[in-house]
């Protein structure tokens, strides 16, 4: 692999705006210093046209290889916000910046197209945003869920912020709960057989046998 | 001679009639042990299914294994022969009668030698 | 059901994660590793339930776990005990307010001796098998 | 060979977990075997899904720094650094520079206590438990600092937003210096005891391969990418802490012992030589602490207060043991966070699995699953059912299984 040679981050704008034009949305640079050195770590943050997605990760590629972190999102109400995270000239002494393409997606139409065919590793990613933001990836290898479980509620989406997010009724207040009350109190009697939903029907053991 | 008495085999004495007193006397110390036991197997709960890192027991015939699987030690270990003798195996005919028609030559001579 | 003596020298734990951090199950380890070394008293780490005598659960108990370690349990021979190692799996801990989550532990299965602590250190670890043992001879005597 | 000359088989279906005691994700695998190879994989996390950062959604960016260090237990550190970090760069906070060192310190501590774990979980699944107690005996000395500086041994809470918590006194910096001491006495031994011992280099040579184009593509991070050939590490590309102070190069498999061949091997390599890198670093930062404020504002409801106002989205990232871990936040003046996402550094490797389990022995699969360090395996177990009857094979069998490889490499050599 040849290697392609560094720019500095407004080069890397500059890149993009002369091969995107217009499609461009917003473009700014955030630096961040810490330690005594203050050195600077830079980010690029590239809002575009939904379908220049694709275009645009190819063009990053052309730059040099990036690596893609992962796709975060917001809710902004009337759309969603997808934000492909990646990296770029990593291996090079305080030289790597994070390069964000955000996209939006109005909730009409929430599909967008998989990135797997360039970056396979986008996957889980994708499947991931699928099942949390209820988005359609279209051509995306592996469709099934990944975090949730198979039962979870059709049509609910985690961090949805509008009427299809979480309802308050899922939510279990766990501390609320407390111990118990179907189960006899210590020392136990002889066991019984045990039943199928130890839970449903109450055991012959007993919570709490040492606690007290 | 007498089928139950005992023989000497030159390495020690065989007498089926001690061993069936043998075998019959650790029966029934082993039944002995095991009726002492209490049964504290629940059948037909989880406890008498196998244990799937947590997963429910799928059905026998979805996770049948083919006995192609259980020759894959036996096929490993001749892997070299295999992968030599295999595409030699070309199912054409004239092939087969090549080979034949050598190893016969090939007999011949050094079986009788020519003429 | 009589205890045997050895019973309560060689007590067998298997360890069930039901969606902890982690940290608990670190401290699981540090427990069975040379420094506190509980082998001494006959507790090990075993890899199946069906050898074991105490069950280690940790972790609030995720709504794709519940059932497995209602299953999990089921399989594990009389008699038995089990652990709850760590905060989440008694009150939720931090995650006290999550939609994924079909806890506490006590809520699933029936818990003997609760071990607090986020995560419990390995010495309070080794405490709540003492009074595990304790409720062993408890159980013994009331026969 | 039934694969290579492309005979007809039928492969039968070995799952491995989800009751994996020790990962964060307890990860359910499905096996594609053709005898004892690995035909395909597959695998579903999601286990202990808690909705994290649903919850963190509703809360306030002190709280979630809680939540934070329990994301996962062993990288107790990072993810509350790389939160705070997120959040400091939208509030426009400066932490003072002596906050930075200690941080650093910490990730490094912490990088020490994860990789000897993870040292330890690997000689185990080899079947080598001497090793494994060696190794987890060698590690509480790291506890014990960790325990000596933020008073918690897992779940550290040193990190706050604006800095950290507790202060290395002048006391504790002779005792941190013991514990590196020890450590660096103690890496040729562990070095010898890993990469010479002939067991170890049999059973981990050339197995689990990921080559570099698909570290690349697989999107891997951390030792795995490294062990690869990957140089990616963001203490050396992307200047955060003190790291922007210090020359730290990222550790790629040495040149002598058969360069980077993307092996499990060569991931032993990587995170023992990274052992001795972070004393290193531990070292410099201890010789260049700064003296000042550890805590860019004290009083908790001013910080709030700061934190409500704050607007804006930003990344976090560090390099945690595993490989980088990144936080994206995004506020909007309100006193929860709008969006928050976490990319764990397992998330990225998981995929990394496909490739290096693909055409591997049965035998093999529980060291090429550790070496990606997926937080642990402890207990894992398969099972496989043959002709009907259920074989039971727990993680004993598998370790088992395992040290009979062993044995019939020995014996063939």
């Amino acid at each position: 692999m040849s290697e392609t040679p560094h720019r500095t981050p407004q080069e890397i704008i500059d890149l993009y705006r002369t091969e995107f034009g217009a499609g461009i949305l917003d473009a700014r640079i955030t630096e961040r210093g810490e330690g005594v050195r203050k050195t600077k770590g830079c980010n690029i943050w590239i809002r575009l046209d939904k379908n220049l997605l694709k275009p645009a990760i190819k063009k990053l590629m052309d730059i040099r290889f990036p690596h893609f972190a992962v796709i975060a999102g917001n809710d902004l109400g009337d759309e969603i916000e997808l934000l492909y995270i990646l990296s770029v000239f990593y291996g090079t002494k305080f030289g790597e910046y994070m390069v964000t393409l955000a996209i939006r997606l109005k909730k009409t139409d929430l599909t967008v197209p998989t990135i797997t065919d360039l970056i396979p590793g986008a996957l889980l990613s994708e499947r991931e945003k699928q099942e949390f933001f209820g988005i359609t990836v279209t051509g995306i290898p592996d469709g099934r869920r990944l975090f949730l479980p198979d039962d979870f509620p059709q049509g609910v989406y985690p961090w949805r912020k509008d009427e299809t997010g979480i309802k308050p009724e899922m939510v279990r207040e766990l501390w609320t709960i407390g111990r118990p009350k179907d189960r006899p109190v210590p020392p136990v009697p002889e066991k019984k057989p045990a039943p199928e939903e130890p839970a449903a029907q109450g055991t012959q053991k007993t919570p709490g046998g040492a606690a007290e | 001679m007498d089928p139950l008495s005992p023989v000497l085999t030159g390495y020690g004495v065989w007498n089926p009639l001690a061993w069936l007193v043998a075998f019959i006397a650790a029966a029934i110390v082993v039944y002995l042990l095991w009726n002492r036991g209490e049964s504290s197997c629940r059948k037909g709960t989880e406890f008498g299914r196998p244990y799937l890192s947590g997963n429910a027991e799928p059905d026998k015939g979805a996770v049948h294994i083919r006995a192609s699987n259980l020759y894959w030690g036996y096929l490993q270990a001749l892997k070299t022969y295999y992968d030599a003798i295999v595409p030699v195996h070309t199912g054409v005919l004239t092939d087969y009668m090549v080979w034949f028609v050598a190893v016969t030559a090939l007999l011949l001579v050094i079986i009788g030698g020519l003429p | 059901m009589k205890l045997t003596k050895s019973f309560n020298r060689s007590l067998w734990v298997f360890h069930l994660n039901t969606g902890s951090c982690n940290g608990c199950e670190i401290e699981i380890v540090a427990t069975i590793a040379p420094r506190y070394d509980p082998e001494r008293f006959g507790m090990r780490l075993v890899g199946s339930p069906k050898h074991a005598d105490v069950l280690l659960v940790t972790g609030p108990v995720t709504k794709k776990m519940a059932q497995k370690v209602r299953r999990v349990y089921e399989q594990v021979p009389d008699p038995k005990l089990v652990m709850c190692i760590g905060t989440c799996g008694q009150s939720g801990g931090v995650f006290y307010d999550s939609y994924n989550l079909d806890g506490p532990i006590d809520q699933v299965l029936p818990v003997d001796v609760y071990v607090p602590g986020c995560p419990p250190r390995p010495e309070a670890i080794i405490f709540g098998v003492v009074k595990a043992l304790e409720k062993l001879e408890r159980l013994e005597a009331a026969q | 060979m039934s694969g290579d000359t492309g005979k007809k088989s039928i492969p039968y279906t070995v799952p491995i977990g989800p009751v994996h005691p020790a990962l964060k994700e307890p990860v359910m695998f499905t096996f594609q075997m053709d005898g004892e190879v690995v035909r395909s994989v597959d695998f579903a996390p999601g286990n202990t899904h808690r909705g994290i950062e649903w919850m963190g959604m509703r809360r306030n960016p002190v709280q979630i720094v809680h939540l934070t260090d329990r994301i996962c237990g062993i990288c107790g550190v990072v993810h509350s650094l790389s939160f705070a970090r997120a959040v400091e760069q939208i509030a426009e906070i400066e932490v003072p520079p002596r906050a930075d060192y200690i941080r650093t310190i910490m990730h490094e501590l912490e990088r020490i206590q994860s990789h000897l774990l993870w040292a330890g979980v690997a000689a185990h699944e080899l079947g080598f438990d001497s090793l494994f107690y060696l190794a987890w005996r060698v590690r509480e000395q790291s506890m014990d600092l960790i325990e000596n500086i933020t008073g918690n041994r897992v779940n550290y809470a040193i990190v706050q937003i604006g800095g950290v918590r507790r202060d290395i006194s002048d006391d504790q910096i002779p005792l941190v210096e013991q514990g590196l001491a020890y450590y660096r006495g103690l890496l040729d031994q562990m070095k010898n005891v890993f990469l010479n011992d002939s067991t170890i280099r049999m059973r981990c040579r050339d197995h689990g391969l990921l080559s570099y184009r698909d570290a690349q593509l697989l999107c891997a991070i951390g030792p795995t990418a490294r062990a690869s050939g990957v140089a990616m590490d963001v203490r050396h590309d992307y200047p955060y802490c003190a790291y922007g102070d210090l020359d730290v190069h990222p550790v790629l498999p040495p040149q002598e012992s058969g360069g980077p061949r993307g092996d499990v091997y060569d991931r032993i390599i990587v995170r023992l030589l990274e052992i001795a890198q972070s004393t290193d670093i531990i070292q410099q930062c201890l010789d260049n602490l700064p003296a000042g404020e550890i805590l860019w504002e004290k009083k908790l409801p001013k910080l709030l207060f700061t934190l409500k106002k704050a607007q804006g989205e930003a990344i976090g990232r560090v390099e945690a043991p595993r490989g980088e871990c990144m936080h994206y936040v995004r506020m909007d003046g309100n006193e929860a966070p709008a969006t928050w996402k976490v990319k764990a550094s397992s998330y990225s490797n998981l995929m990394s699995w496909i490739p290096m389990l693909k055409g591997e022995q049965l035998a093999d699969i529980p060291i090429i699953v550790a070496s990606i360090d997926p937080c642990m395996s402890c207990t894992d177990r398969v099972t496989i059912i043959r002709q009907g009857s259920a074989a039971d094979l727990t993680k004993d069998d598998l370790t088992r299984l395992s040290r009979e490889k062993t044995r019939r490499l020995i014996q063939c050599r």
